[in-house]
């Protein structure tokens, strides 16, 4: 061979095309990668907009501390947000009281007890859980989880808070369950050995070294739990009712935040019409509040990160 | 003096294990509850909807008579959903990551874009409805179409798989990317002959969960206003659709008893579409199981 | 199937459906949850006849899908009640022409819970005293000593459903509705919400009774009982009412595929009404409503 | 230097009676003890004594199953599930391998210091406090004096006594090694393994932990694995020349370093391999 | 042995004509070099020149700055985000920090071996084919040609050369090292830098790489970090000891091993630290 390969790649190297390729690349990926942002903005653009024009129809203080929603009334409609936060917190607690300690449990069941066959079997099933559509949750609890508390407490009426609470519960355990577990795992082997060779339990690793480590992670994973139960929407859209109601009663029809925007965008009101603005309003409020439990979750496991 | 009794550790020893026992057994306790809801769940769907499985189910439009009611108008357009959702879907996704991961310096604007991320991920569907609704359906007039859904799904799901993507990326070791670029070869070169081919297995698992999650959004079809009673398949991604769980929702809030059936039905149908569409995940995952 | 008679029924056979040219278009229309079953159905038949039309029918109840017509999202609306005149203005001022058919006749049903035993008739007047919110928490004994002192659950339609409008017309005129009811657009979340509830009180149109009738208690009013007979003659007063569909004059005129279905649904929307429960006007005004299509092609 | 402080307030740990005390003065013997990780055969047929208030050093080149033996030792080593054992290792005449033999017993008998420091994340206080509390010790008092004799004997308390409440990853590495041992101290151990206990440290930690060893070896029983030499030639009575799972020379250090009987042993001590 | 062939195979690399050649016999001249990584000053005022066709090794403790100025030398350190340079690299007599220095080019007339076998997840004949590739060799038989060339060339021909279509991670760990200096030796560099390549690998390894360096030095210049110190004594000609980002000591290794000028060179070749 004559020439070396020094030489040919001398020659043959097009150095403008692949100068112009390296120029062209990163400033076409930027262009994507601010979708995300755009993305977000859009979101806020849309939402404050078409909330202001509501503002502009209903006061705004009427809104944030009425107690009263009526959007329908023929006489004086009332657009005071409580009850569908009551309704929301309705769900989201029923769903936290059942998810914690399940998800949790799982969570140390696995990360400590469990060996590496039960978790290579359980974690892809929580994964299967955590992949079934809410929709088909919604039917569960409209056709299966209601009539069984019905069978048991007579009281509670087909739509409720109790059904779809516990469901959106069972929904959110897999979420909690695995970020749990990742922060759990995420405590290094090392610390455990260190606590094992003590002559600790594995019960005292888990209680008294594990869980205390993984604490902001696995505060984390319930807020994050909450946050996807706030925006839950087919699940109480289907089993809830839709009665926003500022009370304290479980076993009635209730409504929430998201099932209000569905109920609307099925039809209740036209555009331009004071009701269409309320589902931004509504939509809003919802962005509000999971954003607040987003960034608090981002801001529990970032000093979670730090500690070790 | 010792403060530590050897006989004194050796009788708590006991409590201590029974306490270990006890929790031992709650903890297992918790894991199986949770199986168990997913048992029962699958149980009653299939056993409720198994009956109404049909070819004909498959084949047919929905219609008013239960009996006659099929699935093929929404499965159709879930697939046409699909063919929108995934391009759209990944070319953003996979372009974000390999700015984030590749280009972007560490700085404010990149920790900005990816807080952003995170955040995007925790809003919830239906506020993507209302996104999509004002954005694609009216302000850019795509009316309830394929496309105006299809964007709509994909910009829910876009953090996830830039997450995904970023993770496979991530995981590329770094001695492949200096053994490239020790050889002479630019950023663009190493990205699509070392870093693409090495993560895709990773991208493509992320993406493929992702779009299955895609598929069984009902909220913002419902806010950005699909349509159920659908005679006809689409033929281009302008047309009106329905799609899989558009259906099953319409169903299943029907007051008859039969149309619960066949509402189990679809949600069979609509869980085989997503159990397929995982395997191909996992088989993903484990064919191309790196052993770098 | 309910194709047969349709040469019999239409009196201009220049074009018969089964006969012509297969067509090819798309028709788009929005409305009423009442008239939605004849369409639902209409819909089905009509895509077996010309499969490759394409037709889209919505439920945004009555007000929802003038919303649409006016924005010319569509091109026929359902509805359970004539248009209004601030609707018909919008129109107007949007610049569409359109033109009113007369469908089928509804009769309003009020229903109860059929574990409810004591409840078999009431009065326009208890009606009122039920339905009309007063600030007060409304019990069964309030109407009739006699029956339990439970509190009455109240589901009604979605205000912008035509059967919530109608309703305001005759038994609440004007005032509002309790505060407690669940107002719902989708007619089957009114069915369930009865069915799963002993207190449970609602309304919707004749035909979401007539499917549900093994699950649910019609209410007799003033001693009548909704069916084909007393709708029809307008004995079950005040609560009977005509459906309509209205079409853009412009879509008839232009859109073949809108003028075929037009046709096929005047054609065949008396069989289809009673199949789902409505009942079916007279032949010579569905005549009356083939010959204004015809006028409009 | 409080060393002196620390030889009085530590108290030599009693073997108590029921102990059958087969082999004077002998804590551990190793009977053709041998392991597998799966099909990997990590020990073969090892037949150790380890004495009693000696400095045992463990050393071979990486891979040689130093760390193996040291974790079968309080069984750690089942934390593996793929590992077998057979043969026998008898701690204080009493084969631990038997079938009721509690291992959270075993392991409050004989303290570990490992590789990397790995202190818990709580504070220094809490880290020390740890074992006895697990043992039921609840009173502030007591778990105070605990604490402070402790990190004493640890040669640590004059650097943490103001900062006891402050988290122990806060530390130097050197420090964070020290606490672990002064956490392995509290629960007043009769033995006590140590996995390269100096490995991630600069050389002046190192020192101290050497220092250390010597003046825990009046009290305790130690076993420590190391890759350097040097320090096992500075610090330990015995030597154990390990190499593929096979002990092939066991000695007094000086004998191990000045006269070595195997060709092996005088192959890896001059840096031939390794 | 197949090293025969091998030396008639491969050219020697041509310097062009237009390079400057400042110093004889000069590839590399380090003049002043400072490097940062953020705060950290890694490398201080580094003189050194590396002579051609020479194996010129590089000795010190860890974390002293061996790796850092191994990557300086085909620029490879700036992938680091945080890192500042100051001072001069003269490679062929021209400044490889001047502002219109391609990186790209610089590299392919500078060779890396890493401290682990880095093969791309691809076949054997991809991975050697992917250094021609990239720079737009792409007829198959002069690809044929390279590959096996290369593959001789680092004395692994023979051992892969009926499975060149085998994923390169199904080989051994020694071999795959090989292939990596293959992949090196493909685009026929000028100079090959090598990070510890041995570190990773087991002793027949060692060795066989430890022939290959000999060999290749009289093609090319090499530049090779080790922590072993018997290793650098065995293949090199030249030696440079850094200590804490500073050359304490740089000559022929002859020299430094037998007769260190500085105290430090001398405690550390004895291994009384590092
Ligand atoms: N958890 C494990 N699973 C499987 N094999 C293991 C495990 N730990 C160690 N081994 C294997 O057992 C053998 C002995 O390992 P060990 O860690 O005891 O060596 P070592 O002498 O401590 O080495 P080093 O000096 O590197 O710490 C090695 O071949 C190792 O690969
Ligand atoms: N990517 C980096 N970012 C920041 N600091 C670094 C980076 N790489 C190395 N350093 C620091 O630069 C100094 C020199 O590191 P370098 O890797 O060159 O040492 P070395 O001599 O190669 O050590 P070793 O023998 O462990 O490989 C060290 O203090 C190290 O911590
Ligand atoms: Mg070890
Ligand atoms: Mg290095
Ligand atoms: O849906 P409506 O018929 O009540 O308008």
């Amino acid at each position: 061979m004559g020439t070396s390969v020094q030489d040919m790649i001398a020659k043959s190297n097009d150095k403008k095309s692949k100068k112009i390729i390296e120029k062209l690349i990163p400033f076409l990926l930027f262009l994507i990668a601010s979708v995300s942002v755009l993305t977000t903005i859009g979101i806020v653009l849309t939402l404050i907009i078409e909330t202001i024009t509501f503002f502009t129809r209903v006061p705004f203080t009427d809104f944030i501390f009425g107690t009263t929603w009526l959007p329908f009334s023929n006489t004086e409609a009332r657009f005071g947000i409580w009850p569908l936060i009551v309704g929301t917190l309705k769900i989201t607690g029923i769903a936290i009281v059942v998810a914690v300690p399940i998800g949790i449990s799982a969570a140390i069941y696995l990360s400590e007890y469990a060996s590496d066959n039960v978790r290579r079997v359980v974690k892809p099933v929580l994964e299967v859980l955590a992949g079934v559509p809410t929709i088909v949750y919604g039917f569960f609890a409209l056709t299966f989880v209601t009539p069984v508390l019905q069978s048991f407490f007579p009281e509670i009426k087909i739509f409720n808070a109790i059904s779809p609470g516990i469901v959106v519960g069972i929904m959110i355990i897999p979420m909690i369950a695995s970020l749990s577990e990742d922060a759990m795992s995420s405590v290094p082997k090392s610390i455990r050995d260190g606590a094992l060779a003590m002559g600790s339990t594995k019960f005292e690793v888990a209680w008294k070294v594990t869980v205390p480590a993984a604490l902001s992670g696995i505060i984390a994973s319930v807020v994050l739990g909450l946050s996807r139960a706030i925006g839950e929407t087919m699940i109480v859209s289907l089993a809830a009712g839709s009665t926003p109601k500022f009370d304290g009663d479980f076993t009635g029809s209730i409504q929430t935040m998201t099932a209000y925007i569905v109920q609307v965008s099925k039809g209740d009101a036209g555009y331009g019409t004071t009701i269409y603005y309320s589902i931004y309003a509504v939509g809003f409020t919802l962005f509000l509040f999971t954003m607040a439990m987003n960034i608090l979750a981002g801001y529990m496991s970032k000093r979670f990160r730090e500690e070790y | 003096m010792r403060y530590i009794e050897q006989e004194k550790v050796v009788r708590r020893m006991n409590g201590r294990m029974i306490v270990n026992r006890i929790f031992q057994g709650f903890f297992m306790f918790a894991t199986a509850l949770a199986l168990l809801a997913l048992v029962i769940l699958l149980y009653r769907i299939v056993s409720q909807g198994a009956g109404h499985l049909s070819l004909d189910f498959l084949t047919n439009f929905a219609s008013r008579f239960p009996d006659q009611a099929g699935i093929k108008a929404a499965l159709v357009g879930s697939i046409w959903l699909m063919a929108v959702v995934a391009p759209t879907s990944m070319i953003l996704g996979v372009g974000s990551a390999l700015y984030l991961e590749e280009y972007a310096k560490k700085g404010r604007i990149t920790s900005f874009i990816q807080m952003n991320i995170a955040n995007l991920a925790g809003v919830p569907s239906v506020v993507f409805g209302l996104l999509g609704l004002t954005i694609f359906v009216r302000a850019l007039a795509l009316g309830n179409s394929i496309l105006a859904a299809g964007f709509t799904m994909s910009l829910l799901i876009l953090p996830v798989i830039i997450v995904a993507s970023q993770e496979a990326i991530r995981s590329v070791p770094g001695e492949l990317r200096d053994a490239s670029y020790g050889m002479g070869a630019t950023k663009w070169q190493t990205i699509v002959r070392i870093i693409l081919p090495a993560a895709i297995a990773g991208i493509l698992t992320g993406s493929i969960l992702a779009l299955s999650r895609a598929i069984g959004e009902t909220a913002p079809l419902i806010v950005v206003g699909i349509p159920v009673i659908i005679q006809f398949l689409p033929v281009g991604v302008m047309d009106t659709f329905t799609a899989l769980p558009m259906q099953i929702y319409d169903w299943s809030s029907r007051p008859q008893a039969e149309f619960q059936t066949v509402a189990a039905a679809g949600i069979i149908v609509l869980m085989v579409v997503l159990l397929f569409m995982n395997s191909i995940a996992v088989f993903i995952r484990n064919k191309f199981d790196k052993s770098y | 199937g309910s194709t047969e008679e349709e040469t019999a029924t239409s009196g201009t056979a220049d074009s018969t459906s089964d006969e012509a040219a297969a067509l090819e278009g798309s028709v788009a229309g929005d409305g009423s949850s009442t008239v939605a079953p004849i369409l639902e159905g209409l819909v089905e038949e009509y895509a077996a006849v010309q499969p490759d039309v394409q037709v889209t029918v919505g439920v945004s109840g009555t007000g929802g899908g003038f919303e649409k017509f006016v924005q010319g999202e569509t091109a026929f609306s359902n509805a359970s009640r004539p248009i209004k005149e601030e609707e018909a203005a919008s129109l107007e001022e949007a610049g569409i022409d359109y033109t009113e058919f007369l469908l089928a006749y509804d009769g309003l049903s009020i229903v109860v819970n059929q574990d409810n035993e004591f409840v078999e008739d009431l009065t326009v007047e208890d009606l009122k005293k039920l339905w009309v919110e007063d600030g007060t928490s409304k019990t069964w004994a309030d109407i009739n000593p006699e029956w339990p002192d439970e509190e009455v659950v109240f589901y009604a339609p979605g205000t912008a459903s035509g059967t919530y409008d109608y309703f305001n017309e005759v038994i609440l005129e004007d005032e509002d509705i309790v505060e407690s009811a669940t107002l719902s657009e989708d007619d089957n979340t009114l069915v369930q919400g009865i069915q799963g509830d002993s207190n449970a009180i609602g309304f919707f149109g004749y035909a979401y009774y007539v499917a549900n009738q093994d699950t649910l208690k019609v209410v007799t009013i003033d001693g009548v009982e909704p069916n084909a007979e007393t709708i029809e003659s307008g004995e079950y007063s005040p609560l009977s009412r005509p459906l309509f569909t209205y079409a853009s004059n412009a879509e008839v005129a232009d859109n073949d595929a809108m003028y075929d279905f037009m046709k096929f649904t005047l054609e065949n929307s008396g069989e289809m009404a009673e199949a789902v429960g409505y009942v079916p006007l007279s032949e010579e005004d569905y005549d009356k409503g083939l010959a204004d299509l015809e006028a409009l092609k | 230097m409080n060393t002196a402080t620390i030889k009085t307030k530590i108290d030599v740990p009693k073997i108590t009676a029921t102990e059958q005390q087969l082999e004077k003065d002998s804590v551990y013997s190793t009977r053709q003890l041998n392991l597998w990780y799966g099909s990997n055969h990590a020990l073969k047929n090892i037949d150790l004594e380890i004495g009693e208030n000696e400095v045992t050093a463990i050393i071979g080149p990486s891979g040689c199953g130093k760390s193996t033996y040291l974790k079968t030792l309080n069984r750690m080593v089942e934390l593996v599930p793929s590992v077998k054992t057979s043969g026998e290792v008898q701690y204080r005449g009493r084969n631990i391998f038997e079938a009721n033999y509690g291992v959270e017993e075993l392991r409050t008998r004989v303290g570990m210091v490992f590789q990397k420091p790995n202190p818990f994340p709580k504070s220094i206080y809490d880290n020390i406090a740890y074992g006895p509390r697990i043992h039921g010790i609840k009173n502030r008092k007591i778990l105070d004096e605990i604490v402070e004799k402790s990190l004493r004997g640890a040669a640590i308390w004059d650097e943490v006594k103001d900062r006891l409440n402050e988290n122990a990853y806060g530390i130097s590495g050197g420090q964070q090694q020290r606490v672990c041992i002064a956490r392995t101290l509290a629960i007043e151990p009769d033995v006590i393994l140590m996995d390269e206990p100096t490995s991630a440290l600069d050389p002046i930690s190192t020192l101290k932990i050497e220092e250390l060893v010597q003046e825990l070896k009046e009290q305790y029983s130690i076993i420590i694995v190391t890759h350097n030499m040097q320090q096992a030639a500075r610090i330990s009575d015995k030597t154990a020349f390990f190499l593929n799972g096979e002990v092939i020379e066991y000695d007094s250090t000086d004998t191990i370093f000045s006269n070595p009987a195997d060709k092996r042993t005088e192959d890896y001590i001059s840096g031939r391999f390794g």
